[in-house]
């Protein structure tokens, strides 16, 4: 199993029955197709949308009907459509139980980068910084480090940030960590990797729950 | 009542070097792309556009951009038309980027008369810097002011004779939020119906806001 | 004819093609009776309608369709209904074209005293003071003096103000005054009154204009 | 889907003295008669009311003032209900008068996360007294802060299970900003519908707001 479904899985069980939704593109795009079956989750597009449900097959397909990533999609029966206004008072007003973001950078105040490389790519916070600054909680999914082994768990971000302090946990395919006042705590590890692997792997100093379990399938190397 | 319709050409008229416009559309959903031709055949230039985004390749926005002739953009992300990104890197456009909710904010208040709103968003980000902080109850705020511009370019997907707009799916966006904020409003749709076929409960944006409904040939 | 028909006769000239209006309670929503029938305006209700027509007759009554003062009414075929926010995102963004509204007091700067008599009379402002503050014409319509003969167009206002210097117009059954920065000025009298008798019933200090005209029927003594 | 759906009495139990309730409504139309039928039968007493206006006599919200257990409303005009006036002449009830579009603007920001709204309405009178004055680009205005609730009682002319809500007419007024502005939101309306009887676009409160529909017998 590749990375990012490792990731989009275990992300996809910290959504419960009911919760209000938002999850960005990429990694947090694939979370929805994991929740399990007797889990209903009411999805948002910050485009306008309160009740998505799944990429239109091209049957079903309608240009009026596109979620944030302008792919068409279906909507559920109880879905309704809104302005931008609305959306965000939505997303700012504590509306949403839970988003699942990508990150470039997060660190382990729960300070997230994730929409700018100065002079690099520079392709704009979206929705991204009203999600964070109002969601109730805020889930990172990255993969453990980017290309080349580049840290991305950091002590303090480097590049300019999306959201100061406003992350409650990360997951990885490597590691599931939990951002407390005290810091950043690994609550799970991948089946097969051990906890000195994963500090290798992240710059930010973490502690390790006592009742620390394992996730996902067993890595093989 | 007032005739409000008039034709491409006549709406080309309405441009003019250095102005502002909001067009409203969510990566081309939503976007009056007769009037980005409007525009684009105005030979306008050194203009700034007000929108969530600069749309993907080829449509609506896009369209603009590589015309070139724009001087800056307004937008929340610039991420799916990789052109917007090269011009901004090579110092021939000038973006600035913007919260999406906050960006939606500004604008509700240039059409509202509020003289600006206090949002959580981007404190302690770049976002925050040279703006004023406004602490209410123990929290720390941005004051985020109003956006207008000189003309908006709305869509829906219906119009009637008195202006009024009814959008379809998620085409709603950014629309009636522009419809308020601007001196001069254009509007399209992808149906012209009369008067009495949007119910007045379905209205999205009165129609008192549209100065000009434009139709194509 | 009674002074309160004199008033909201004249008002009604204000009144331009395509104009969005806003009328108060009281003479302002007489005005709508007596606009010429070449003018079509277009009425707002802050309760929440755009293209109020008139009364509801008793076939044509829906409890749903309410004015502000809470009587049925119709609405034109090009109406539209809103929530509040909305409605008052019109009333001050400067998108009514005029509002007419009664006053206690009204003073030779603008200021108006329409909401309140502290220890007698508190009905409160209701939508007054966003409909000064935001309407880009604010015309007053009032008797010239209350009851027993008091003054009601004053050097400045005495009761709580529901408005700073907004006022652009004042009709009364005897005068037509502009609020100029200069002042007041007397742009119209009724015909058969003396300017000396307009000043008598005046507290404010007010110029003539060398363009007096006379309007109304004349006054009956 | 969670069944949402709870009987008057269970509704009773959500009320407790000393709470803030917000009530829909716009001199009782679009008012929840049957939720102000739920706090007087809850016997709850020193509540705090936040709402357009008192009613008329006999109708909504006049209704929890001739009952005499509310501590404070918060209200544009208490000029349609004599009682109001009488009470806080008697000094028996806490009345705060606030510009109706100042109300929205408020219950807006409690419900939207903003931390406030600069406006001009109110600048130079008594409503200023107390509050921050703001300039922006030359302009004074004063600061107006959130409004929330422990509870907000919304009426539309539709609703589905979801909680979804329609309103005819003028019906809508302050419903759908309370709907986003309170801790716990109940909401009743004229006629209980199936899950896709209200358009999608139609839909002018979703139902995430909405924590309880109540039905009576």
């Amino acid at each position: 199993m590749d990375a990012r479904e490792v990731i989009a899985r275990r992300a996809a069980l910290e959504i419960k029955d009911g919760d209000v939704v938002n999850l960005g593109i990429g990694i947090p795009t694939m979370v929805a197709n994991f929740i399990p079956e007797d889990v209903h989750a009411v999805f948002q597009s910050e485009n306008g949308i309160m009740g998505m449900d799944k990429m239109a097959s091209p049957e079903e397909q309608n240009p009026d009907i596109v979620n944030a990533g302008a792919a068409m999609v279906t909507v559920k029966d109880y879905a309704s459509f809104f302005d931008s206004a609305l959306s965000f008072a939505i997303i700012r007003g504590g509306h949403l139980d839970l988003t699942i973001l990508g990150a470039l950078e997060i660190d382990q105040e729960g300070s997230l980068a994730s929409h700018i490389i100065p002079g690099k790519m520079v392709p704009g916070m979206g929705g991204a910084m009203d999600l964070v600054a109002g969601a109730k909680k805020v889930i990172v999914v990255t993969t453990h480090t980017a290309r080349g082994d580049a840290k991305k768990i950091l002590k303090t971000c480097k590049l300019p940030l999306t959201a100061y302090k406003k992350v409650h946990k990360i997951v990885t395919e490597l590691a599931v960590f939990d951002i407390t006042k005290g810091g950043l705590l690994l609550i799970e590890k991948r089946k097969g990797v051990t906890v000195d692997e994963i500090r290798e792997k992240t710059e930010a100093e973490f502690q390790v729950s006592h009742d620390l379990k394992d996730f996902g399938p067993p890595l093989q190397s | 009542m007032i005739n409000k319709i008039i034709s491409l050409e006549e709406a080309q008229r309405h441009f003019c070097d250095g102005m502002t416009i909001m067009i409203g559309g969510f990566l081309g959903n939503g976007t009056p792309e007769l009037l980005i031709d409007a525009i684009l055949a105005s030979g306008v230039k050194d203009y700034t556009i007000i929108a969530n985004d600069t749309a993907l390749p080829e449509i609506g926005i896009s369209r603009l951009i590589a015309d070139q002739k724009a001087k800056k953009v307004i937008v929340s992300h610039i991420g799916t038309n990789p052109e917007t990104g090269r011009q901004m890197g090579a110092g021939e456009l000038e973006v600035e980027l913007v919260p999406q909710g906050t960006l939606a904010e500004q604008i509700r208040c240039g059409g509202s008369g509020l003289g600006g709103v206090l949002t959580a968003t981007g404190m302690n980000t770049h976002v925050a810097e040279g703006k004023r902080v406004i602490e209410v109850d123990g929290q720390n705020y941005l004051l985020e002011t109003p956006l207008r511009a000189d003309i908006a370019l709305i869509h829906g997907s219906k119009i009637d004779p008195f202006g009024n707009l009814y959008y379809h799916g998620t085409t709603r966006n950014f629309n009636p939020l522009m419809a308020m904020a601007a001196d001069l409003v254009l509007a399209t749709a992808d149906s012209y119906v009369n008067i009495g076929e949007i119910k007045a409960e379905d209205v999205a944006t009165p129609g008192i806001f549209v100065d000009y409904i434009v139709k194509g040939d």
